[in-house]
Protein backbone atom coordinates (compact mmCIF):
# COMPACT_ATOMS: atom_id res chain seq x y z
CA UNK A 1 0.00 0.00 0.00
CA UNK A 2 2.56 2.36 0.69
CA UNK A 3 3.84 1.50 -2.64
CA UNK A 4 0.70 2.80 -4.33
CA UNK A 5 0.63 5.90 -2.18
CA UNK A 6 3.78 6.56 -3.39
CA UNK A 7 3.33 6.04 -7.29
CA UNK A 8 0.15 8.16 -6.66
CA UNK A 9 2.50 11.09 -5.32
CA UNK A 10 4.54 10.46 -8.18
CA UNK A 11 1.34 10.98 -10.96
CA UNK A 12 0.54 14.01 -8.73
CA UNK A 13 3.98 15.71 -9.33
CA UNK A 14 4.37 14.58 -12.74
CA UNK A 15 1.21 16.79 -13.52
CA UNK A 16 2.68 19.56 -11.25
CA UNK A 17 6.16 19.36 -12.68
CA UNK A 18 4.16 19.61 -16.42
CA UNK A 19 2.20 22.78 -15.09
CA UNK A 20 5.04 24.60 -13.37
CA UNK A 21 7.36 23.83 -16.72
CA UNK A 22 4.44 25.34 -19.08
CA UNK A 23 3.39 28.64 -17.06
CA UNK A 24 7.39 29.52 -17.19
CA UNK A 25 7.61 28.65 -20.95
CA UNK A 26 4.41 30.72 -21.82
CA UNK A 27 5.84 33.67 -19.32
CA UNK A 28 9.24 33.46 -21.62
CA UNK A 29 7.70 33.83 -24.67
CA UNK A 30 4.91 36.71 -23.46
CA UNK A 31 7.66 38.46 -22.48
CA UNK A 32 8.98 38.34 -25.94
CA UNK A 33 5.87 39.18 -27.70
CA UNK A 34 5.77 42.43 -25.59
CA UNK A 35 9.23 43.69 -24.95
CA UNK A 36 9.52 43.02 -28.74
CA UNK A 37 6.99 42.71 -30.93
CA UNK A 38 4.69 45.07 -29.35
CA UNK A 39 7.42 47.95 -29.46
CA UNK A 40 8.06 47.97 -32.73
CA UNK A 41 4.61 47.64 -33.51
CA UNK A 42 4.17 50.55 -31.63
CA UNK A 43 6.97 52.59 -33.40
CA UNK A 44 5.40 52.02 -36.72
CA UNK A 45 1.62 53.38 -35.37
CA UNK A 46 3.82 56.38 -34.38
CA UNK A 47 5.59 56.50 -37.70
CA UNK A 48 2.02 56.31 -39.49
CA UNK A 49 0.47 59.21 -37.83
CA UNK A 50 3.16 61.50 -38.51
CA UNK A 51 2.43 60.81 -41.84
CA UNK A 52 -1.26 62.24 -41.71
CA UNK A 53 0.07 65.59 -43.27
CA UNK A 54 1.80 64.15 -46.05
CA UNK A 55 -0.10 61.65 -47.81
CA UNK A 56 -2.25 63.10 -51.06
CA UNK A 57 -6.13 62.56 -51.78
CA UNK A 58 -5.57 59.10 -53.23
CA UNK A 59 -3.52 58.07 -50.65
CA UNK A 60 -5.25 58.96 -47.57
CA UNK A 61 -8.18 55.76 -47.47
CA UNK A 62 -4.61 53.38 -47.77
CA UNK A 63 -3.27 55.20 -44.45
CA UNK A 64 -6.41 55.05 -43.11
CA UNK A 65 -6.47 51.37 -43.51
CA UNK A 66 -2.77 50.98 -42.74
CA UNK A 67 -3.34 52.82 -39.31
CA UNK A 68 -6.48 50.67 -38.36
CA UNK A 69 -4.75 47.46 -38.94
CA UNK A 70 -1.96 48.29 -37.04
CA UNK A 71 -3.69 49.05 -33.98
CA UNK A 72 -5.45 46.17 -34.52
CA UNK A 73 -2.05 43.95 -34.76
CA UNK A 74 -0.88 45.85 -31.35
CA UNK A 75 -4.33 44.46 -29.76
CA UNK A 76 -3.58 41.12 -30.73
CA UNK A 77 0.12 41.13 -29.95
CA UNK A 78 -0.97 42.72 -26.59
CA UNK A 79 -4.19 40.45 -25.92
CA UNK A 80 -1.72 37.03 -26.83
CA UNK A 81 1.14 38.17 -24.28
CA UNK A 82 -1.46 38.89 -21.68
CA UNK A 83 -3.17 35.25 -21.96
CA UNK A 84 0.09 34.03 -22.20
CA UNK A 85 1.28 34.81 -18.68
CA UNK A 86 -1.32 33.28 -15.97
CA UNK A 87 -0.30 35.61 -13.37
CA UNK A 88 -2.63 38.16 -15.38
CA UNK A 89 -5.53 36.47 -13.87
CA UNK A 90 -4.33 38.84 -11.25
CA UNK A 91 -5.39 41.80 -13.39
CA UNK A 92 -8.04 41.24 -15.69
CA UNK A 93 -9.69 38.08 -13.73
CA UNK A 94 -10.65 35.00 -15.40
CA UNK A 95 -13.46 36.46 -17.31
CA UNK A 96 -11.40 39.23 -18.90
CA UNK A 97 -8.78 37.10 -19.88
CA UNK A 98 -11.79 35.04 -21.76
CA UNK A 99 -12.95 37.75 -23.19
CA UNK A 100 -9.83 38.82 -24.52
CA UNK A 101 -8.96 35.32 -26.36
CA UNK A 102 -12.35 35.18 -27.55
CA UNK A 103 -11.95 38.65 -29.17
CA UNK A 104 -8.41 37.59 -30.48
CA UNK A 105 -10.00 34.28 -32.17
CA UNK A 106 -12.82 36.29 -34.03
CA UNK A 107 -11.20 38.23 -35.50
CA UNK A 108 -8.80 35.73 -36.77
CA UNK A 109 -11.18 32.83 -38.24
CA UNK A 110 -14.30 32.65 -39.60
CA UNK A 111 -16.02 31.58 -35.98
CA UNK A 112 -18.55 32.97 -34.08
CA UNK A 113 -18.42 32.85 -29.99
CA UNK A 114 -20.86 33.16 -28.27
CA UNK A 115 -20.25 34.11 -24.71
CA UNK A 116 -22.10 33.89 -21.58
CA UNK A 117 -20.54 34.83 -18.11
CA UNK A 118 -21.82 35.45 -14.95
CA UNK A 119 -23.05 38.82 -14.38
CA UNK A 120 -21.02 39.84 -11.42
CA UNK A 121 -17.65 38.93 -10.85
CA UNK A 122 -17.21 36.34 -8.34
CA UNK A 123 -13.93 35.42 -6.27
CA UNK A 124 -12.44 32.32 -7.33
CA UNK A 125 -9.33 30.10 -5.77
CA UNK A 126 -6.19 31.54 -7.35
CA UNK A 127 -5.16 28.12 -8.15
CA UNK A 128 -8.40 26.61 -9.38
CA UNK A 129 -8.49 30.05 -11.48
CA UNK A 130 -5.23 29.43 -13.50
CA UNK A 131 -6.28 25.70 -14.08
CA UNK A 132 -10.19 26.80 -15.50
CA UNK A 133 -8.44 29.30 -17.97
CA UNK A 134 -5.99 27.12 -19.08
CA UNK A 135 -8.38 24.27 -19.82
CA UNK A 136 -11.08 26.14 -21.45
CA UNK A 137 -7.93 27.61 -23.65
CA UNK A 138 -7.07 23.73 -24.20
CA UNK A 139 -10.97 23.11 -25.51
CA UNK A 140 -11.09 26.56 -27.38
CA UNK A 141 -7.80 25.07 -29.41
CA UNK A 142 -9.20 22.11 -30.10
CA UNK A 143 -12.54 23.72 -31.85
CA UNK A 144 -10.55 25.65 -33.67
CA UNK A 145 -7.92 23.37 -34.88
CA UNK A 146 -10.60 20.64 -35.59
CA UNK A 147 -14.17 21.27 -35.41
CA UNK A 148 -14.58 22.89 -38.42
CA UNK A 149 -16.95 24.51 -36.85
CA UNK A 150 -19.17 27.65 -37.39
CA UNK A 151 -20.21 28.50 -34.25
CA UNK A 152 -19.11 27.93 -30.97
CA UNK A 153 -21.43 28.59 -27.13
CA UNK A 154 -19.18 29.56 -24.19
CA UNK A 155 -20.98 29.16 -21.49
CA UNK A 156 -19.69 29.92 -17.60
CA UNK A 157 -21.30 29.51 -14.41
CA UNK A 158 -20.08 30.21 -11.11
CA UNK A 159 -21.21 31.14 -7.17
CA UNK A 160 -18.95 30.39 -4.75
CA UNK A 161 -19.63 27.11 -4.11
CA UNK A 162 -19.64 25.73 -7.64
CA UNK A 163 -18.31 26.04 -11.32
CA UNK A 164 -19.60 25.17 -14.03
CA UNK A 165 -18.31 25.80 -17.93
CA UNK A 166 -19.44 23.95 -21.08
CA UNK A 167 -18.08 24.62 -24.30
CA UNK A 168 -20.42 23.25 -27.47
CA UNK A 169 -19.55 23.80 -31.00
CA UNK A 170 -21.63 22.83 -34.31
CA UNK A 171 -18.68 21.12 -35.93
CA UNK A 172 -17.89 17.82 -37.41
CA UNK A 173 -17.58 15.96 -34.26
CA UNK A 174 -15.83 12.61 -33.41
CA UNK A 175 -15.59 9.19 -32.49
CA UNK A 176 -13.62 9.30 -28.96
CA UNK A 177 -13.21 5.63 -29.52
CA UNK A 178 -11.78 6.10 -33.18
CA UNK A 179 -8.84 9.13 -32.67
CA UNK A 180 -5.36 9.49 -31.41
CA UNK A 181 -6.03 11.42 -28.21
CA UNK A 182 -3.11 14.10 -28.06
CA UNK A 183 -1.85 15.85 -25.03
CA UNK A 184 -5.53 18.37 -25.18
CA UNK A 185 -8.26 15.97 -23.73
CA UNK A 186 -5.46 14.08 -21.53
CA UNK A 187 -4.44 17.30 -19.77
CA UNK A 188 -8.15 18.92 -19.29
CA UNK A 189 -9.05 15.56 -17.90
CA UNK A 190 -6.16 15.38 -15.52
CA UNK A 191 -5.76 18.54 -14.36
CA UNK A 192 -9.77 18.43 -13.56
CA UNK A 193 -9.30 16.11 -11.42
CA UNK A 194 -6.65 17.91 -9.46
CA UNK A 195 -8.72 20.47 -8.80
CA UNK A 196 -11.82 18.23 -7.67
CA UNK A 197 -13.90 18.38 -10.80
CA UNK A 198 -15.41 16.23 -12.97
CA UNK A 199 -15.21 16.26 -16.76
CA UNK A 200 -17.88 15.70 -19.32
CA UNK A 201 -16.92 15.22 -23.37
CA UNK A 202 -19.86 14.64 -25.70
CA UNK A 203 -19.39 14.69 -29.47
CA UNK A 204 -21.98 13.45 -32.18
CA UNK A 205 -20.18 12.88 -35.59
CA UNK A 206 -21.62 15.41 -37.96
CA UNK A 207 -23.83 17.74 -35.62
CA UNK A 208 -20.78 18.30 -32.91
CA UNK A 209 -18.64 18.71 -29.64
CA UNK A 210 -19.60 19.49 -26.07
CA UNK A 211 -17.41 19.67 -23.13
CA UNK A 212 -17.92 20.24 -19.92
CA UNK A 213 -16.48 20.66 -16.82
CA UNK A 214 -18.04 20.96 -13.16
CA UNK A 215 -16.27 21.71 -9.60
CA UNK B 1 -7.67 46.45 -70.42
CA UNK B 2 -11.21 44.64 -69.57
CA UNK B 3 -12.82 44.71 -65.86
CA UNK B 4 -11.65 41.95 -63.75
CA UNK B 5 -14.03 39.95 -61.66
CA UNK B 6 -12.05 38.70 -59.04
CA UNK B 7 -12.71 36.30 -55.63
CA UNK B 8 -10.88 36.05 -52.15
CA UNK B 9 -11.19 32.83 -50.67
CA UNK B 10 -9.69 33.08 -47.06
CA UNK B 11 -10.36 32.28 -43.23
CA UNK B 12 -9.07 35.24 -41.82
CA UNK B 13 -11.09 37.82 -41.51
CA UNK B 14 -9.14 40.51 -41.24
CA UNK B 15 -6.38 39.61 -43.74
CA UNK B 16 -9.41 39.15 -46.01
CA UNK B 17 -11.30 42.13 -46.17
CA UNK B 18 -7.85 44.28 -46.32
CA UNK B 19 -6.54 41.94 -49.31
CA UNK B 20 -9.36 42.58 -50.74
CA UNK B 21 -9.48 46.24 -50.04
CA UNK B 22 -5.65 46.09 -51.27
CA UNK B 23 -6.81 44.67 -54.86
CA UNK B 24 -9.18 47.50 -55.99
CA UNK B 25 -6.38 49.68 -55.05
CA UNK B 26 -4.13 48.25 -56.87
CA UNK B 27 -5.76 49.16 -59.92
CA UNK B 28 -9.21 50.28 -61.22
CA UNK B 29 -9.91 47.22 -63.55
CA UNK B 30 -9.89 44.93 -60.51
CA UNK B 31 -13.07 44.46 -58.45
CA UNK B 32 -13.58 41.75 -55.95
CA UNK B 33 -17.15 40.38 -56.32
CA UNK B 34 -16.83 37.91 -53.78
CA UNK B 35 -15.30 36.67 -50.48
CA UNK B 36 -15.30 33.44 -48.75
CA UNK B 37 -14.26 32.32 -45.38
CA UNK B 38 -13.65 28.86 -46.93
CA UNK B 39 -13.70 26.51 -50.22
CA UNK B 40 -17.34 25.38 -49.26
CA UNK B 41 -18.53 28.23 -48.38
CA UNK B 42 -16.94 29.74 -52.22
CA UNK B 43 -19.05 27.13 -53.88
CA UNK B 44 -21.75 27.83 -52.56
CA UNK B 45 -21.73 31.17 -53.28
CA UNK B 46 -20.79 30.37 -56.69
CA UNK B 47 -24.23 28.84 -57.52
CA UNK B 48 -26.24 31.83 -57.57
CA UNK B 49 -23.87 34.25 -59.04
CA UNK B 50 -21.95 34.89 -61.65
CA UNK B 51 -18.82 33.38 -62.47
CA UNK B 52 -15.32 35.41 -61.39
CA UNK B 53 -12.44 35.17 -63.83
CA UNK B 54 -10.12 34.52 -60.94
CA UNK B 55 -10.15 32.91 -57.69
CA UNK B 56 -7.50 33.79 -55.23
CA UNK B 57 -7.72 31.16 -52.94
CA UNK B 58 -5.44 30.67 -49.03
CA UNK B 59 -4.31 26.94 -48.68
CA UNK B 60 -4.79 26.74 -44.13
CA UNK B 61 -9.01 26.98 -43.84
CA UNK B 62 -11.21 25.01 -42.30
CA UNK B 63 -14.39 23.19 -43.50
CA UNK B 64 -12.05 22.81 -46.82
CA UNK B 65 -8.85 23.56 -47.25
CA UNK B 66 -7.02 25.20 -49.99
CA UNK B 67 -5.79 21.82 -51.98
CA UNK B 68 -9.87 20.16 -51.74
CA UNK B 69 -10.96 23.62 -53.16
CA UNK B 70 -8.67 23.71 -55.70
CA UNK B 71 -9.60 20.19 -56.56
CA UNK B 72 -13.30 21.14 -56.72
CA UNK B 73 -13.17 24.16 -58.76
CA UNK B 74 -11.21 22.75 -61.34
CA UNK B 75 -13.70 20.21 -62.10
CA UNK B 76 -16.87 22.61 -61.68
CA UNK B 77 -15.59 25.35 -63.13
CA UNK B 78 -12.35 24.74 -65.41
CA UNK B 79 -12.67 28.49 -67.01
CA UNK B 80 -11.84 29.94 -63.71
CA UNK B 81 -8.44 31.30 -63.32
CA UNK B 82 -6.87 29.96 -59.62
CA UNK B 83 -4.28 32.06 -58.27
CA UNK B 84 -3.16 30.65 -54.49
CA UNK B 85 -2.18 33.04 -52.20
CA UNK B 86 -0.40 31.12 -48.56
CA UNK B 87 1.52 31.95 -46.04
CA UNK B 88 2.92 28.55 -46.70
CA UNK B 89 6.69 28.84 -47.14
CA UNK B 90 7.45 25.21 -47.37
CA UNK B 91 7.85 23.41 -50.55
CA UNK B 92 5.54 20.79 -49.92
CA UNK B 93 2.27 22.79 -49.79
CA UNK B 94 3.66 24.14 -53.60
CA UNK B 95 4.57 20.86 -54.64
CA UNK B 96 0.89 19.26 -53.83
CA UNK B 97 -0.54 22.06 -55.69
CA UNK B 98 1.39 22.02 -59.03
CA UNK B 99 0.15 18.16 -58.91
CA UNK B 100 -3.26 19.64 -59.05
CA UNK B 101 -2.35 21.80 -62.08
CA UNK B 102 -1.94 25.09 -59.64
CA UNK B 103 -0.41 27.50 -62.48
CA UNK B 104 0.03 30.75 -60.14
CA UNK B 105 1.47 30.16 -56.16
CA UNK B 106 2.53 33.85 -54.74
CA UNK B 107 3.43 34.29 -50.60
CA UNK B 108 1.30 36.46 -48.64
CA UNK B 109 4.21 38.54 -48.22
CA UNK B 110 4.12 39.71 -52.04
CA UNK B 111 4.87 43.19 -53.13
CA UNK B 112 1.52 45.23 -54.39
CA UNK B 113 3.15 45.09 -58.23
CA UNK B 114 3.72 41.44 -57.97
CA UNK B 115 0.43 40.85 -57.01
CA UNK B 116 -0.58 43.35 -59.51
CA UNK B 117 1.53 41.34 -62.65
CA UNK B 118 0.19 37.83 -61.17
CA UNK B 119 -3.34 38.90 -61.93
CA UNK B 120 -3.18 40.10 -64.88
CA UNK B 121 -0.80 37.02 -65.67
CA UNK B 122 -3.31 34.58 -64.77
CA UNK B 123 -6.11 36.45 -66.97
CA UNK B 124 -4.18 37.18 -69.71
CA UNK B 125 -1.33 34.10 -69.96
CA UNK B 126 -3.61 31.62 -67.43
CA UNK B 127 0.17 31.59 -65.39
CA UNK B 128 2.32 33.23 -63.22
CA UNK B 129 5.62 31.50 -62.41
CA UNK B 130 7.93 32.56 -59.86
CA UNK B 131 11.40 31.49 -58.43
CA UNK B 132 10.13 28.86 -56.29
CA UNK B 133 7.82 27.76 -59.07
CA UNK B 134 10.40 27.28 -61.52
CA UNK B 135 12.79 25.62 -59.26
CA UNK B 136 10.04 23.15 -58.44
CA UNK B 137 9.42 22.21 -62.10
CA UNK C 1 16.25 -1.69 -4.69
CA UNK C 2 12.90 -2.07 -6.82
CA UNK C 3 11.29 0.76 -5.10
CA UNK C 4 14.97 2.81 -6.07
CA UNK C 5 14.59 2.14 -9.35
CA UNK C 6 10.89 2.58 -10.06
CA UNK C 7 11.57 5.95 -8.28
CA UNK C 8 14.43 5.99 -10.50
CA UNK C 9 11.53 5.52 -13.42
CA UNK C 10 9.46 7.97 -12.52
CA UNK C 11 11.72 10.75 -12.16
CA UNK C 12 12.74 9.79 -15.93
CA UNK C 13 9.22 10.54 -16.77
CA UNK C 14 7.91 13.46 -14.86
CA UNK C 15 11.51 15.07 -16.82
CA UNK C 16 9.68 13.31 -19.91
CA UNK C 17 6.19 14.77 -19.78
CA UNK C 18 7.97 17.95 -19.07
CA UNK C 19 9.28 18.12 -22.35
CA UNK C 20 6.79 17.37 -24.48
CA UNK C 21 4.27 19.98 -22.39
CA UNK C 22 6.44 22.15 -23.38
CA UNK C 23 6.66 21.36 -27.01
CA UNK C 24 3.28 20.96 -27.72
CA UNK C 25 2.68 24.39 -26.19
CA UNK C 26 5.15 26.11 -28.26
CA UNK C 27 3.59 24.53 -31.21
CA UNK C 28 0.55 25.97 -30.53
CA UNK C 29 1.70 28.98 -29.73
CA UNK C 30 3.77 28.94 -32.92
CA UNK C 31 0.86 28.09 -35.24
CA UNK C 32 -0.87 31.41 -33.61
CA UNK C 33 2.35 33.82 -34.73
CA UNK C 34 2.17 32.23 -38.12
CA UNK C 35 -1.64 32.06 -38.75
CA UNK C 36 -2.41 35.37 -37.47
CA UNK C 37 0.14 37.71 -36.54
CA UNK C 38 2.37 37.11 -40.22
CA UNK C 39 -0.66 37.38 -42.33
CA UNK C 40 -1.51 40.82 -40.50
CA UNK C 41 1.61 42.26 -40.31
CA UNK C 42 2.07 41.45 -44.08
CA UNK C 43 -0.79 42.79 -44.78
CA UNK C 44 0.18 46.33 -43.39
CA UNK C 45 3.85 46.11 -45.46
CA UNK C 46 1.37 45.64 -48.60
CA UNK C 47 -0.86 48.77 -47.87
CA UNK C 48 2.60 51.16 -46.80
CA UNK C 49 4.28 49.85 -50.54
CA UNK C 50 1.39 51.30 -52.18
CA UNK C 51 1.38 54.74 -49.78
CA UNK C 52 4.80 55.48 -51.88
CA UNK C 53 3.35 56.98 -54.93
CA UNK C 54 1.18 59.08 -52.51
CA UNK C 55 3.53 60.75 -50.11
CA UNK C 56 5.06 64.14 -50.55
CA UNK C 57 8.81 64.79 -49.79
CA UNK C 58 8.59 65.35 -46.06
CA UNK C 59 6.89 62.51 -45.75
CA UNK C 60 9.07 60.12 -47.42
CA UNK C 61 11.58 59.82 -45.25
CA UNK C 62 9.19 58.55 -42.44
CA UNK C 63 6.90 55.66 -45.14
CA UNK C 64 10.91 54.33 -45.88
CA UNK C 65 11.12 54.03 -41.68
CA UNK C 66 8.14 52.55 -41.67
CA UNK C 67 8.21 50.24 -43.94
CA UNK C 68 11.59 49.27 -42.93
CA UNK C 69 10.01 48.52 -39.15
CA UNK C 70 6.88 46.39 -40.81
CA UNK C 71 9.96 44.16 -42.78
CA UNK C 72 12.29 43.80 -39.76
CA UNK C 73 8.73 42.73 -37.87
CA UNK C 74 7.64 39.98 -40.11
CA UNK C 75 10.95 38.58 -40.01
CA UNK C 76 10.72 38.33 -36.40
CA UNK C 77 7.10 36.86 -36.32
CA UNK C 78 8.77 34.11 -38.30
CA UNK C 79 11.64 33.47 -36.81
CA UNK C 80 9.90 33.19 -33.28
CA UNK C 81 7.30 31.16 -34.98
CA UNK C 82 9.88 29.14 -36.26
CA UNK C 83 12.21 28.56 -33.13
CA UNK C 84 9.03 27.97 -31.47
CA UNK C 85 8.50 24.51 -33.28
CA UNK C 86 11.25 21.84 -33.13
CA UNK C 87 10.36 20.18 -35.53
CA UNK C 88 11.64 22.79 -37.58
CA UNK C 89 15.01 21.66 -36.63
CA UNK C 90 14.05 19.02 -39.22
CA UNK C 91 14.36 21.98 -41.84
CA UNK C 92 16.52 24.61 -40.71
CA UNK C 93 18.66 21.95 -38.92
CA UNK C 94 20.31 22.96 -35.50
CA UNK C 95 22.89 25.74 -36.50
CA UNK C 96 20.46 27.76 -38.53
CA UNK C 97 17.88 27.90 -35.98
CA UNK C 98 20.58 29.22 -33.53
CA UNK C 99 21.76 31.83 -36.18
CA UNK C 100 17.69 33.01 -36.72
CA UNK C 101 17.31 33.33 -32.55
CA UNK C 102 20.54 35.30 -32.72
CA UNK C 103 19.78 37.89 -35.20
CA UNK C 104 16.47 38.31 -33.37
CA UNK C 105 17.77 39.00 -30.30
CA UNK C 106 21.00 41.16 -31.80
CA UNK C 107 18.16 43.36 -33.44
CA UNK C 108 15.88 43.57 -30.46
CA UNK C 109 18.59 44.95 -27.63
CA UNK C 110 21.91 46.46 -27.11
CA UNK C 111 23.85 43.12 -26.99
CA UNK C 112 26.61 41.89 -29.34
CA UNK C 113 26.21 38.21 -30.09
CA UNK C 114 29.44 36.37 -30.90
CA UNK C 115 28.70 32.98 -32.67
CA UNK C 116 31.12 30.38 -33.48
CA UNK C 117 29.51 27.44 -35.13
CA UNK C 118 31.96 24.51 -36.45
CA UNK C 119 31.94 25.03 -40.36
CA UNK C 120 30.77 22.02 -41.39
CA UNK C 121 27.25 20.57 -40.41
CA UNK C 122 26.90 17.37 -38.55
CA UNK C 123 24.52 14.75 -38.48
CA UNK C 124 23.37 14.97 -34.95
CA UNK C 125 20.86 12.54 -33.15
CA UNK C 126 17.54 13.64 -33.66
CA UNK C 127 16.78 13.04 -29.70
CA UNK C 128 19.82 15.25 -28.82
CA UNK C 129 19.34 17.99 -30.98
CA UNK C 130 16.13 19.32 -29.70
CA UNK C 131 17.99 19.28 -25.92
CA UNK C 132 20.75 21.08 -27.41
CA UNK C 133 18.51 24.01 -29.17
CA UNK C 134 16.63 24.12 -26.05
CA UNK C 135 19.21 24.39 -23.70
CA UNK C 136 20.95 27.57 -25.89
CA UNK C 137 17.36 29.02 -26.01
CA UNK C 138 17.45 28.71 -22.17
CA UNK C 139 20.68 29.71 -21.70
CA UNK C 140 20.31 32.93 -23.99
CA UNK C 141 17.18 33.41 -22.02
CA UNK C 142 19.21 34.02 -18.78
CA UNK C 143 21.58 36.37 -20.06
CA UNK C 144 19.18 38.80 -22.26
CA UNK C 145 16.87 38.57 -18.79
CA UNK C 146 19.48 39.00 -16.18
CA UNK C 147 23.18 39.72 -17.38
CA UNK C 148 22.83 43.17 -18.14
CA UNK C 149 25.87 42.28 -20.24
CA UNK C 150 27.25 43.91 -23.60
CA UNK C 151 28.61 41.00 -25.80
CA UNK C 152 28.10 37.54 -25.71
CA UNK C 153 30.47 34.81 -27.33
CA UNK C 154 28.92 31.29 -28.23
CA UNK C 155 30.78 29.02 -29.00
CA UNK C 156 29.32 24.99 -30.82
CA UNK C 157 31.95 22.49 -31.59
CA UNK C 158 30.96 19.22 -32.70
CA UNK C 159 31.90 16.19 -34.31
CA UNK C 160 30.69 12.94 -34.53
CA UNK C 161 30.85 11.42 -31.32
CA UNK C 162 31.41 14.95 -29.22
CA UNK C 163 29.51 18.14 -28.89
CA UNK C 164 30.44 21.20 -26.57
CA UNK C 165 28.39 24.26 -26.61
CA UNK C 166 29.87 27.62 -24.30
CA UNK C 167 28.33 30.68 -23.98
CA UNK C 168 29.58 33.24 -22.19
CA UNK C 169 28.99 36.85 -21.06
CA UNK C 170 30.43 39.88 -20.17
CA UNK C 171 27.48 40.69 -17.64
CA UNK C 172 27.40 41.21 -13.96
CA UNK C 173 27.80 37.88 -12.75
CA UNK C 174 25.95 36.05 -9.93
CA UNK C 175 27.07 33.74 -6.77
CA UNK C 176 25.30 30.59 -7.02
CA UNK C 177 24.69 30.15 -3.86
CA UNK C 178 22.80 33.06 -3.44
CA UNK C 179 20.30 33.23 -5.76
CA UNK C 180 16.78 31.83 -6.46
CA UNK C 181 17.09 28.60 -8.68
CA UNK C 182 14.18 28.83 -10.79
CA UNK C 183 13.53 26.49 -13.51
CA UNK C 184 15.70 27.55 -16.24
CA UNK C 185 18.86 26.57 -14.73
CA UNK C 186 17.94 23.01 -13.54
CA UNK C 187 16.04 22.10 -16.06
CA UNK C 188 19.62 22.84 -18.56
CA UNK C 189 21.07 20.75 -15.49
CA UNK C 190 18.77 17.48 -15.94
CA UNK C 191 18.35 17.50 -19.55
CA UNK C 192 22.00 17.39 -19.76
CA UNK C 193 22.08 14.30 -17.51
CA UNK C 194 19.12 12.82 -19.52
CA UNK C 195 21.33 12.75 -22.86
CA UNK C 196 24.28 11.99 -20.56
CA UNK C 197 26.01 15.25 -21.09
CA UNK C 198 27.70 17.52 -18.09
CA UNK C 199 27.06 21.05 -17.63
CA UNK C 200 29.23 23.39 -15.75
CA UNK C 201 27.95 26.93 -14.75
CA UNK C 202 30.92 29.65 -13.62
CA UNK C 203 30.31 33.13 -12.70
CA UNK C 204 32.17 36.10 -11.78
CA UNK C 205 30.37 38.76 -9.76
CA UNK C 206 31.16 41.87 -11.71
CA UNK C 207 32.89 39.92 -14.88
CA UNK C 208 30.37 37.81 -16.38
CA UNK C 209 29.04 34.05 -16.80
CA UNK C 210 29.95 31.44 -18.39
CA UNK C 211 27.80 28.15 -19.57
CA UNK C 212 29.19 25.08 -20.88
CA UNK C 213 27.83 21.85 -21.69
CA UNK C 214 29.89 18.37 -23.25
CA UNK C 215 27.62 15.86 -24.50
N1 LIG D 1 -14.15 20.11 -30.76
C1 LIG D 1 -13.70 19.07 -31.49
N2 LIG D 1 -14.23 18.81 -32.73
C2 LIG D 1 -13.79 17.78 -33.49
N3 LIG D 1 -12.83 16.94 -33.10
C3 LIG D 1 -12.27 17.12 -31.89
C4 LIG D 1 -12.67 18.20 -31.04
N4 LIG D 1 -11.94 18.12 -29.90
C5 LIG D 1 -11.13 17.07 -30.04
N5 LIG D 1 -11.32 16.45 -31.22
C6 LIG D 1 -10.66 15.21 -31.70
O1 LIG D 1 -10.04 14.60 -30.59
C7 LIG D 1 -8.67 14.39 -30.85
C8 LIG D 1 -7.89 14.46 -29.56
O2 LIG D 1 -7.86 15.80 -29.05
P1 LIG D 1 -6.63 16.22 -28.11
O3 LIG D 1 -6.82 17.63 -27.71
O4 LIG D 1 -6.50 15.21 -27.03
O5 LIG D 1 -5.37 16.08 -29.06
P2 LIG D 1 -4.94 17.01 -30.29
O6 LIG D 1 -5.73 18.28 -30.29
O7 LIG D 1 -5.00 16.17 -31.53
O8 LIG D 1 -3.42 17.33 -29.97
P3 LIG D 1 -2.90 18.39 -28.88
O9 LIG D 1 -4.07 18.82 -28.04
O10 LIG D 1 -1.88 17.61 -28.10
O11 LIG D 1 -2.33 19.51 -29.67
C9 LIG D 1 -8.32 15.41 -31.89
O12 LIG D 1 -7.20 15.03 -32.65
C10 LIG D 1 -9.58 15.48 -32.72
O13 LIG D 1 -9.60 14.42 -33.66
N1 LIG E 1 23.94 34.91 -17.36
C1 LIG E 1 23.54 35.30 -16.14
N2 LIG E 1 23.93 36.50 -15.64
C2 LIG E 1 23.55 36.91 -14.43
N3 LIG E 1 22.76 36.19 -13.60
C3 LIG E 1 22.33 35.00 -14.03
C4 LIG E 1 22.68 34.50 -15.31
N4 LIG E 1 22.12 33.28 -15.46
C5 LIG E 1 21.44 33.05 -14.33
N5 LIG E 1 21.55 34.06 -13.45
C6 LIG E 1 21.01 34.13 -12.08
O1 LIG E 1 20.61 32.83 -11.71
C7 LIG E 1 19.26 32.82 -11.31
C8 LIG E 1 18.62 31.50 -11.62
O2 LIG E 1 18.47 31.31 -13.04
P1 LIG E 1 17.34 30.34 -13.57
O3 LIG E 1 17.40 30.31 -15.04
O4 LIG E 1 17.48 29.04 -12.85
O5 LIG E 1 15.99 31.02 -13.06
P2 LIG E 1 15.30 32.37 -13.60
O6 LIG E 1 15.93 32.78 -14.90
O7 LIG E 1 15.32 33.36 -12.50
O8 LIG E 1 13.82 31.92 -13.83
P3 LIG E 1 13.27 31.05 -15.09
O9 LIG E 1 14.45 30.50 -15.83
O10 LIG E 1 12.49 29.95 -14.44
O11 LIG E 1 12.49 31.97 -15.91
C9 LIG E 1 18.65 34.00 -12.00
O12 LIG E 1 17.53 34.48 -11.32
C10 LIG E 1 19.79 35.01 -11.98
O13 LIG E 1 19.84 35.66 -10.74
K1 LIG F 1 -2.40 29.72 -45.40
MG1 LIG G 1 -5.89 19.45 -28.58
MG1 LIG H 1 -5.83 30.72 -43.61
MG1 LIG I 1 16.16 31.41 -16.48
Amino acid sequence: EVFELEREQFKQAVLQAQIEMKEETLTTISRELHDNFGQVASLIKMNLSLLTKHVDEGGEENLKQSTELIKQHIQDIRSLSVSLKGENLNRFGLFGMIKMDVDRYEKAGELKIHLELPTEDVEIDKDKEIFMYRMVQEILNNVIKHAEATEVFITIKMDENDSFIRIEDNGKGFVLEEVNLGSGILNIKERCKFIGGSFDLKSVPGKGTTYQISI
Amino acid sequence: MENINIAVVDDHKLFRSGLANLIQNINSNFTVVCEADHGKHFLEQLENQIIPDLALVDINMPVMDGFQTVKQLKELYPKMKLLVVTMNDDDTSLLKMLRLGIKGYISKDVDPEELERAIIDMVDKGFHYTEQMTSQL
